[in-house]
């Protein structure tokens, strides 16, 4: 049983992203017996977040593994548990360890269909927890988006909020590609309302969190929030209509959306948490200005991490993250002296 | 085996050794006629460990395989044409040519494919063997590498949780004694190498990968182990590249004598003095065999090189999976 | 080493073992008085094994510790008020606060640093003892590592190098029978677990690790063997961790029992009798001791607490080396 | 003895890139006996490519070290050998084995300097072979570079010809940080003149390999030549005068001169060898579209491989490298209807 998916009311679903992603797990291994969960302590101690509780109670050992610290070959013996007709989700604790599994995500995973011209499909759900806080330092706070969108065969879903994430998750397992979720640790007790049973989001559209006319900020997990916030600042301070995009996933990118919403505003500042530097940013950024040219009124601007590694003192680490006033001050700047 | 072994056996690991040993002497002249594009890895030398293991399989068994796989993806039962192809990147091919050798895959026969990266396969098979005993099918996987694997760590790890979880796996080394140009035991600590295996408390065994009965006989044992719920075996074959490293390496890192001593305990040839000893086929058939197998390697071939190379518009297919 | 204990050797054995657990408990204070930011990982329980190691070496011999690692940084010889300075994120601390706990790195005690990634300090450790080899210069390494570290590749990978290669290293297993909440021993293969040197010929063996001595013993025959050129050893040192995997842990997973053997074994206590029994030191002078540690220790918190945060100037700092 | 160095007179020096870096090792560890050579085959063998031949018979097996097939470790040691003083060259035979060295490459050996508040250096070179050429199929051609410049603590190098290779080889080997030095192997053999002896590029400086002044195209490694090939064409058949710069190193990045030439040229293609998503072309176009908006004659075009495993039937490998013809094409778009 998931934690509270009796005792909730309809009405009353306000349920943390974590309690969400939760939900999504326990209703996709209900329906689908192949649906496996596969990592370090996510079995009898229910995960080191609390993240995967209650399943080893319902489903079991055979299908709530808890495995040794192998990176590597769990999430290798997951390909070919995919292969061969599971569907695995295998949890990587942070998503500093992908590092560890890289080799057979991308030289196997993500190339398997290909390779085998549509003869094997690699279904499974890497699941791992992202972002800067709570100073755990430089090796426990990297957000490494970048290189898994830049591989042909990957999916790369980042929701941003409870209810995106129930419904993308469960679209992620039933997906019959390899599909990377990416959780920011920071947004996992973040509420919502969360529609009770089958509701599920496609991958691959992006969501106008705000709407607005005269720019539009591209955000993606964590920093829609910040969006969202230097949005409200905007236009309560300077008077500008701003819209806020979730991308929600990177890979497929929803690029009509990013379209059609700078044709209208004519500004775009795109904003992420992971390092600035040859990240997504500039994918997404030198989208717009290639197809959007002719609209655009001030050049595409953006903001990230800096390209240092993640500091352990608070004070430093805050330094890292893209403040609303960061966003606030880099918008204003689209204007020109005129705000 | 030997004492049991009857025709109709012996006739089979015969036929898919010379298939195999006369397969790979056609992709040599292909690659020398500028038609296999790539790296090509042969097999010959080592027939006995690919035969001997797959003829202990079921159709749906898998295996794993790895970049000197021409030979097990042939001793599991893909059809050679479509081998040819993929080799000389053609668009009937396994992968609509555009896997090449290193990337075979065959669904049909349980075949997850070759592999380009040293002990890339290992886990592969070992979560294939996973998913058969989390759904029951009673299906068992063999994980073929090279002894260059027996340095990388994916193998340690695969080695723990197949003997941690009794998975149904076999792990079969092919030791050939060298990776690339490299010798194996320069680069190679603990011996024996079986030792390897035992540290997770997996029963393991070196055995002579010149002979295809001593091949089938242990991986019987093991594949019996593994159906039964016993777990992992791990076995060490020693066997040996007739030919370099990839077609084109002449392979000036191996002396004559080595050569020689290897060759005197070919596979095939070990095979076909017995069968002639034990009256399972005379000389003469086992001639007329060799050539059919030669006259319908050489047809394939032949129908292969007359296959059509993928269109542009193969390139971004299967990219995802719908 | 018991019998020809002196009276010196003995106390700085106890001195630096009570310095780590005094200096333990203050972290976990400053932990819960919100001023350890990040998560800590107490020694506490394990000190025979970092202690015994470290009395083993010279200031200039390396080791590379692991996410619990505060101990081997003390008994290496490092400045505990710049120890505590790190921890709690400030600037005079070993990384101007930018490492935290599980990334201190020490120069001057050969200290290549704690470590987030479980097994990621093994190869470092190997690699410093190859470059001493190269170098010529007599320098040993210890690899410290927890049982975790048992089913990583990597240290697989090492292992066989370090072997190859007879290396001057030593890899230190301390075996606290748990990796976070889950038993060692549940996803663990094969046993004893020093088989997983001895695959690759490395002397090996499985000991007491709370008996500072026999650690001690255990590691001056390691250093020995690899300062004489013998290459490596692998030594499992049987422990335990008082606290929870990190502070705020409540250890649910654990039963009261076991926990009690295991505190009847402290490896402060143990070292104590001895002392006493041995007429090394008496009673009141360990006491004495003690509260000269704790006066020191908690004097050096109190400096540190009132240090400085790291300004902002220091964030961009060192990304380059010049 | 590095073949030919006592053979060729300075007049004649003639040389492949492949030649060239072996003669910036043979130097480099002739002048410092800390560095090494670590790697498969590098040794006895002289290299799978040839390219370290000579090597182990001049330095002896010490330093030039033949491993097992342990790429995580080899890398891991050679970081912990750079700590402990000496400075190593390891190679890794195929860029895409980088995902099995990406830990120890990314969590060590790129964070230790920061971590250690400069109290460790991490002096090595990580040289490599990318790039698509040769169909060696999907696990054997790709190009990761855009992973790795995201890595605040990596400098990354990738030569387009022989002098440069040497000139930033022997800067890599003095670096007192983590380089890696990325070759296409399709350049291995082009051959130019390179100066004898001491000849070193800094990292961080790109170079202006043709003049013009009416549309830049930035190219890096392979892709240098291909730009090269279509400016040519560019001026003959469409009179377009065209600007080519190599970047020669993505970290550090070189912004002052790419900002400079699109000052000057108004018009700006972005050329890459690697996935055109997420990968190094949308981190330029970002950056000129930020710093160089108001001169912008055209949106920034980018030109890379598609998002598609590197197939191996050469009529479709072919496909997968930007083709002369089609920078050409790319080009003339900017141009409008006016060419
Ligand atoms: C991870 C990885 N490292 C290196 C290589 C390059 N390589 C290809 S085959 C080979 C040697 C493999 O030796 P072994 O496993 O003994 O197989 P054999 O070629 O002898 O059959 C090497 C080093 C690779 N393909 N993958
Ligand atoms: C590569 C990697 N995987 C997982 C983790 C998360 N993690 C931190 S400590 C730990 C347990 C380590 O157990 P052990 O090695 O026995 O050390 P102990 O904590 O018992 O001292 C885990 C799984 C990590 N830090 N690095
Ligand atoms: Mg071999
Ligand atoms: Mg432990």
């Amino acid at each position: 049983m998931p934690p509270d998916s009796n005792t909730i009311i309809q009405s009353d679903r306000n349920i943390t992203l974590k309690a969400a992603v939760l939900e999504a797990m326990f209703e996709e291994m209900e329906v689908d017996e192949n649906v496996v969960l596969i990592g370090e302590d996510v079995g009898a101690a229910g995960g080191v977040f609390k993240q995967t509780e209650g399943l080893f109670e319902t489903f079991g050992a055979d299908r709530v593994i808890d495995t040794p610290i192998s990176e590597s070959a769990i999430f290798g013996l997951s390909v070919g548990a995919a292969m061969a007709g599971s569907r695995p989700i295998i949890e990587v604790m942070f998503g500093d360890f992908l590092t560890l599994v890289m080799d057979q995500l991308v030289n196997q995973a993500a190339k398997v269909h290909y390779m085998s011209a549509g003869g094997f499909n690699v279904p499974l759900v890497l699941r791992t927890g992202i972002g800067i806080g709570g100073s755990l330092g430089p090796q426990h706070s990297q957000s490494l988006h970048s290189w898994l969108a830049h591989i042909p065969g990957l999916k790369v879903v980042m929701p941003s909020s409870a209810a995106d994430a129930k419904g993308l998750f469960k679209a992620a397992v039933r997906d019959n590609n390899p599909v990377v979720f990416m959780e920011d640790r920071m947004t996992y007790n973040l509420k919502e309302h969360v529609p009770a049973g089958e509701k599920i989001i496609p991958l691959g559209l992006a969501a106008v969190k705000r709407k607005g006319v005269e720019v539009t900020i591209f955000a993606i997990s964590r920093a829609v929030h910040t969006a969202l916030a230097a949005a409200e600042i905007l236009l309560e301070e300077k008077n500008i209509s701003t819209e806020v995009v979730d991308l929600r996933t990177l890979a497929p990118l929803d690029i009509k959306t990013i379209v059609s919403s700078v044709n209208k505003t004519g500004r775009a500042l795109v904003l992420d948490g992971g390092h600035q530097s040859f990240g997504i940013t500039g994918e997404i950024a030198a989208t717009i200005g290639e197809l959007v040219f002719d609209y655009l009124d001030a050049p595409v601007m953006r903001l990230a991490a800096p390209d240092i590694p993640v500091p352990y003192s608070p004070s430093l680490e805050s330094l890292m993250v893209p403040s609303v006033d960061q966003v606030v001050a880099k918008v204003a700047t689209m204007f020109g002296g005129s705000v | 085996m030997t004492a049991k072994l009857n025709k109709a056996q012996s006739i089979e690991l015969y036929r898919d050794m010379v298939t195999i040993r006369t397969f790979e002497e056609e992709v040599r002249k292909m690659f020398s006629a500028g038609l296999a594009p790539g790296l090509v890895h042969l097999y010959s030398g080592q027939e006995a460990v690919g035969v001997g293991t797959c003829a202990v399989l079921n159709k749906d068994d898998y295996i794993a395989s790895h970049h000197r796989g021409h030979g097990h993806c042939i001793a599991k039962g893909s059809d050679i044409t479509r081998l040819f192809a993929e080799i000389i990147g053609r668009r009937p091919g396994y992968s609509l040519g555009r896997g090449g050798s290193m990337h075979i895959h065959d669904p049909e026969t349980g075949n997850l494919g070759t592999n380009g990266i040293v002990g890339g396969s290992v886990p592969l098979a070992t979560g294939a063997a996973l998913s058969a005993k989390l759904r029951g099918t009673g299906q068992v996987a063999v994980s073929f590498f090279g002894d260059g694997v027996l340095n990388q760590g994916i193998l340690f790890e695969s080695l723990n949780m197949a003997a941690l979880w009794s998975l149904p796996v076999v792990f079969v080394c092919e030791n050939n004694g060298y990776g690339e140009f490299t010798e194996i035991d320069d680069v190679t600590a603990g011996r024996p190498y079986t030792k390897r295996g035992e540290a997770f408390d997996i029963p393991a065994g070196k055995f002579d990968g010149m002979d295809v009965l001593v091949v089938f006989d242990a991986v019987s044992k093991a594949v019996e182990r593994a159906r039964n719920g016993g777990g992992p075996s791990f076995l060490i074959f020693d066997t040996y590249r007739y030919s370099g490293h990839s077609v084109g390496d002449k392979q000036e890192y191996k002396d004559e004598k080595e050569r020689q001593l290897w060759e005197a305990r070919d596979p095939i040839q070990k095979l076909a003095k017995l069968m002639v000893k034990m009256r399972l086929a005379s000389k003469n058939e086992l001639k007329k065999m060799d050539e059919e197998i030669n006259t319908t390697v050489v047809a394939a071939a032949k129908v292969a090189k007359k296959m059509p190379a993928p269109g542009a518009d193969d390139l971004a297919r299967h990219v995802y999976a719908p």
